[in-house]
């Protein structure tokens, strides 16, 4: 069965249509990539994966049920900012998930528990490179610091999606592509699904197992709210030609132009 | 209908007349009393006189410190019925109306005059007034808190004032200051009490007892260096600004002066002419049809009301002190 | 079911929760106030919603017999007339040394220690100095808000002055702007709908300032009513008052916000 | 030559220019006290230094003769205690009420209305029900405190909950934390810097409700002391007694600042 | 004569070198591309051609003579945010420049001046395409047109020099490639000479007639504020293969990670 089913789903503020008809499947383990111009709704896409925001039509389903209503542990999430909590050191960032388990009442771990948990930190703060930064407050720590560090403080609770909203847009080329490679990794070491935000098309195409471009099919300039994005583009990566991207690449300029 | 008890709270606030208690309080023979009749008595200290009152009238003390006017106006015209239980003192210089550049009262006419309203300084003027044919129409009346007079009088804005001690001698120290009439002109009209809830002294004649009778042994202090210096250490003032207001207050350091001072038919003008004062300036309420709308009892007759007699000056706990019965 | 954290009331649960507080204050009130004239029904702490009626018809409906005046509206013009002038002062001086101070960098220097100095200084205990200074007439007890709240102004302006992104101040030198320009262009309409949100958080202290500059000296005013009338324990008068003093504090926020709101677009905008 | 605005004072000029209005004003009073004294030798309004001298000497070098104790330090530890425990009572009610209507939709629809009303009531001018309510001993002094500051502090801090990022929340959330462990695990900690930042913005308001309380009913304190001495017009003493709040007050700002930073870097790293 | 001139410049704060040992000319009318991993120095080096930071050593010249040491009408600039006046409309951030010149005392005009002012801002706003936000405040518009509202800002004043701080960094590509085109028409038109950062190698090649590579030569990873970033290549543009962008591209990221 899909992990993921979206039955004719729709995506309205007030007047304004942002998503409409999204029809598809998702199944477990796929690497889900999503391009579309600025404000045609990827961000309230993974909202509504995340149970922050509900669709105003149809279904959105996750193993068949639909999606709870409220974020949990089954989707992790890392923002483009503000995804680490600032008032803990990496460590405890990364430890946090484990206490909240072990100690409903207190969310703290004292004494043996708390070395056991913070050994699987350290492991994990290794796993993405950190070791060195254990210690460090999140300001402390440079943007590409923070969303690694934001990574793996999500991959502690071993959500079954992990969703990511241009995770990588604030960071430098090069320390763009170290992510990449990261994410890659623990992608099939841990057997996730992922959703991941992205401006940039290449990197959508390099990192997916599956694009999917949002875009406006009808656009009406002077009202752009009057119509939704839909999914326009679902192309399992590899089956494309320069043409295409191409194709994709204007597309999604021309309704940014419009929207802008 | 209220209950007899054994725990009982006065309050008294920082006036030449009411300091001895402090000396009463820190020396032990408040205690002394109370435990000779078996009650305790808290003496508490509060700094605002107008808020000792309201929380006497509003029940959290059984006794407080105030003047006649001041007993008449708020506890009073407020439905708790009170006993003037201790006559302490009257006024005589120890309140005063004071002018700039002029040195005779009629000079006033025309003037701002500060002055804590509706108080005991209000109806100073107000005799002082009637006393060389004016009225209050002829000048302008400025309500001025009595923390702030002193400080006041330094500015140019005003150039009149009524006040009591120690405000008064500290403001007649100034060059400027002309002291055109005080309250030994009105002798015995703003008399200084110890007031009790008039229920609760019934239900407790031991709280009257105790309180009376520790009253009259401090007031056998009197004359120590001791006494004086606590007090004028609680004023903190020295010994002759202390002197100075004890001079100008008719202690009634005997009981049988403070009998013979009750039960004389003056007291009964007196509070004729304080309910006329406070019924002019609305102080009995709206609902109050006349001046003799809440009654005084007074040992020479009631005045007013006698349906509604809400003030009583008895004398019986003086007297026992006076022949020596408590 | 969802956590509490993420559950958001409905419209009308938010005016019932909102209101339900009120209507128990109310209730107590009644309650209380009906125990304690059970006791004694001359009672003057909690007087029953009838007295106060009565007071109020009395207050602003009937001319007073001593000055012929409707004494609730007398009082109200007077005191929000001190209120004005001493706001607007604070106002104006906030306005000129939070832009001064926070604009040069000589001027800091040299005045936000006194600032701070002075803005820890308890007006209320140097009464005597200020007397002289602004004597007692209107001017003193403008005065005392203009001292109780100008220094929280200034100190705040100052900090929002500093504020204002380097980069405008960068882009208004390309521009040809020099200091003054940059000033009167830059600063001051930035500037103008914080001072706004300042005075709301010093509104306040400058009602506080207010009551206890009229209960220091003053023939009108809601403060000095309220001090008068507190010698007989007069609360049938003192709670109404209490409460329209609180209404029209609430009403010159809501005016105040709005204002600020429809002049200042691009403030509300962008925050 | 620079505009004025990119003019930076050195560190000696920094010291000097925020001195010198200090030394003004001392020059200032110096003359004036002069002034006054040469024209009343016994004035009392503006005492000469040796007369102030003299009056710290008595009150804080002398034991007093009516209890023995040293009046300056009584007064101070009596103050002191009372305002620790008015501004901690204020301080606690603000974090909770603050965490809890800024973190709960619910609660915040039933008592930001509540907390509304009651900030916008002047404390002084209910004082009579307020000493009913809470009697006229240790508790009531501290209660004006309470009341004066504590509707200020929730609703500054239920604004600081709210600010926190919606993100974080969530990402608290998705770690498995219920309601309970996001307050206590996020928002607790969070909010706690940004607590002494509005105890910092309150003190001063805490000083003035203190120094009325205590002029109002007490036997010791800074407050009573200046109040008691007023009658006299000892300036002599209530100048040095300013002086020494105002240094009161400063040193506790300070320490509360440096607390933070020290306590709380990670507050102060990002901001 | 060229109009900029660096003679062995450095610049340090602190124990911290920036930059160190710059050496160059630059002629009027280059459109100078400045990339580099993130920290090393290129704001530094705008602030220092702005005049808000001072050489530590060596020489900056400009027309020969040391560098204004604060910013003024010769150097126009444009930020990556905040680089429009909040608290102004589209048409009077354009008119603020003519405005401040003509009335130095209230820095407003009036009446008939005002109307010739407005004439000459609309047709600024025309050439930027912001002929319908006239009216608008800069919160109402998109990233895109703020940024093309500061341009048109910055030129009204005719400054010689444009310096341009990632002016783009935050635009969908589409508006970005629209951007380009732009820029490139205005500094053709009024023969500016332009210096402009970049994260994106691709952008600086693009638009730069000259491309300049900041980059540490020497780096101590203990210790990444001991050696200040040099000039690394200053490439006419058109002179470089396939290999030389791809070595840039390397060794910016070895540095980025470094000191990330
Ligand atoms: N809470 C909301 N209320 C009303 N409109 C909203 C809300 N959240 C988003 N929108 C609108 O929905 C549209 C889609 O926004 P969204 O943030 O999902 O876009 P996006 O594709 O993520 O854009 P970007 O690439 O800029 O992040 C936008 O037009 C936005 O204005
Ligand atoms: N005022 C300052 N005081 C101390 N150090 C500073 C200051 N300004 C910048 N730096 C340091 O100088 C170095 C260069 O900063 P700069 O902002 O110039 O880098 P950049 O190349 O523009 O980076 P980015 O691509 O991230 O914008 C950084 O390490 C920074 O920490
Ligand atoms: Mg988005
Ligand atoms: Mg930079």
């Amino acid at each position: 069965m899909a992990i993921i089913e979206m039955n004719n789903l729709w995506k309205e503020y007030g007047d304004q249509v942002v998503l409409e008809r999204l029809n598809a499947e998702v199944q477990e383990g796929e690497f889900v990539t999503l391009v579309g111009a600025s404000g045609c709704g990827k961000t309230t896409f993974l909202k509504m994966l995340l149970g922050t925001e509900s669709p105003t039509r149809g279904e959105l389903l996750l193993d068949g049920a639909p999606i709870p209503d409220q974020p949990d542990e089954t989707r992790g999430i890392v923002f483009q900012r503000y995804s680490v909590l600032p008032h803990l050191s990496a460590l405890e960032n990364v430890m946090l998930a484990d206490e909240l388990h072990r100690h409903k009442l207190i969310g703290r771990a004292f004494g043996g528990k708390r070395k056991a948990l913070k050994d699987a930190a350290m492991a994990m703060l290794e796993s993405v490179g950190l070791t060195q930064a254990a210690g460090k407050f999140p300001h402390e720590l440079s943007g590409g610091m923070q969303q690694r560090l934001a990574i793996a403080q999500a991959l502690m609770k071993r959500p079954r999606i992990l969703l990511l909203d241009e995770p990588f847009g604030a960071l430098d080329p090069g320390i763009r592509r170290d992510m990449h490679h990261l994410v890659l990794d623990l992608w099939r070491e841990q057997g996730l699904t992922i959703f991941m935000v992205t401006h940039d098309l290449a990197e959508g195409f390099y990192l997916g197992t599956r694009l999917w471009v949002f875009d406006k099919t009808r656009l009406d300039p002077q009202a752009p709210g009057a119509y939704g994005a839909r999914i326009t583009y679902d192309l399992p990566v590899g089956d494309c030609d320069k043409g295409t991207l191409t194709a994709i690449q204007e597309q999604a300029d021309a309704t940014a132009r419009t929207m802008a | 209908q209220a209950q007899a008890r054994d725990s009982f709270k006065v309050c008294w606030s920082i006036y030449v007349g009411w300091l001895p208690w402090d000396y009463g309080a820190a020396e032990g023979i408040v205690d002394k009393w109370a435990d000779k009749y078996d009650i305790d008595i808290e003496v508490v200290q509060i700094n605002d006189y107008i808020e000792s009152i309201n929380q006497y009238t509003a029940g959290q003390f059984d006794g407080c410190t105030m003047t006649n006017m001041d007993a008449l106006t708020i506890p009073a015209a407020g439905g708790v019925d009170s006993t003037a239980l201790i006559v302490g003192d009257f006024s005589n210089g120890n309140d005063g109306i004071v002018l700039k550049d002029a040195d005779n009262l009629e000079a006033i006419k025309g003037r701002r005059v500060n002055l804590v309203e509706l108080s005991v300084s209000h109806y100073l003027l107000a005799r002082a007034l009637d006393s060389v044919g004016l009225s209050e129409r002829d000048i302008t009346v400025v309500n001025t808190a009595d923390a702030d007079l002193v400080s006041a009088f330094n500015t140019s804005d005003v150039t009149a004032l009524a006040t009591w001690n120690p405000l008064l001698g500290t403001i007649k120290e100034s060059p400027e200051a002309n002291l055109v009439f005080d309250s030994s002109s009105i002798p015995g009209e703003i008399i200084d009490l110890m007031v009790v809830n008039t229920d609760t002294l019934k239900a407790n004649p031991a709280l009257g007892k105790a309180l009376t009778g520790a009253w009259y042994e401090i007031m056998g202090h009197l004359d120590d260096s001791g006494f004086r210096q606590h007090l004028a250490n609680v004023a903190a003032t020295d010994l002759d600004g202390l002197r100075m207001q004890l001079d100008a207050t008719r202690l009634f350091d005997q009981a049988e002066e403070a009998v013979a001072f009750t039960n004389s038919p003056a007291l009964k003008d007196t509070m004729q002419k304080v309910a006329e004062f406070s019924f002019d300036h609305g102080l009995l309420g709206e609902g109050a049809p006349d001046a003799g709308f809440v009654g005084v009892a007074t040992p020479a007759g009631v005045y007013g009301n006698s349906g509604n007699i809400k003030l009583r000056f008895d004398p019986t706990y003086m007297t026992m002190a006076a022949e020596g019965e408590l | 079911m969802k956590k509490l954290i993420n559950r958001q009331p409905g419209r009308v649960a938010t005016w019932a929760l909102g209101l339900l507080p009120f209507a128990l204050l109310l209730v107590v009130y009644l309650l209380a106030s009906d125990a304690r004239l059970e006791a004694n029904p001359n009672d003057k702490l909690l007087p029953a919603f009838s007295a106060m009626g009565d007071a109020i018809q009395r207050m602003a409906f009937e001319p007073s017999k001593r000055s012929g005046e409707y004494l609730l509206w007398a009082d109200t013009l007077a005191s929000l007339t001190r209120l004005a002038i001493g706001v607007g002062i604070s106002a104006l001086m906030g306005l000129v040394f939070g832009i001064v101070t926070g604009t040069l960098p000589y001027a800091r220097a040299g005045l936000s220690p006194l600032i701070t100095g002075l803005s820890l200084v308890p007006p209320m205990a140097i009464l005597p100095i200020l007397f002289i200074l602004f004597g007692l007439g209107e001017l003193a007890k403008v005065m005392l808000i203009i001292i109780g709240i100008t220094p929280f102004l200034i100190r705040d302006l100052q900090q929002r002055a500093r504020e204002i992104p380097a980069e405008q101040v960068i882009k208004m030198q390309t521009l040809g702007a020099n200091t003054w320009q940059i000033i009167l262009r830059l600063v001051w309409p930035q500037i103008m709908p914080r001072l706004i949100s300042a005075v709301r958080l010093s509104l306040g202290s400058a009602w506080l300032f207010l009551i206890a500059a009229e209960a220091i000296a003053a023939t009108e005013g809601l403060g000095y009513r309220i001090f008068l009338v507190r010698r007989y324990l007069s609360m049938d008068v003192i709670l109404p008052y209490v409460l329209w003093i609180t209404l029209l504090a609430f009403a010159i926020d809501f005016l105040l916000a709005r204002y600020s709101r429809w002049r200042y677009p691009w403030f509300h905008g962008s925050h």
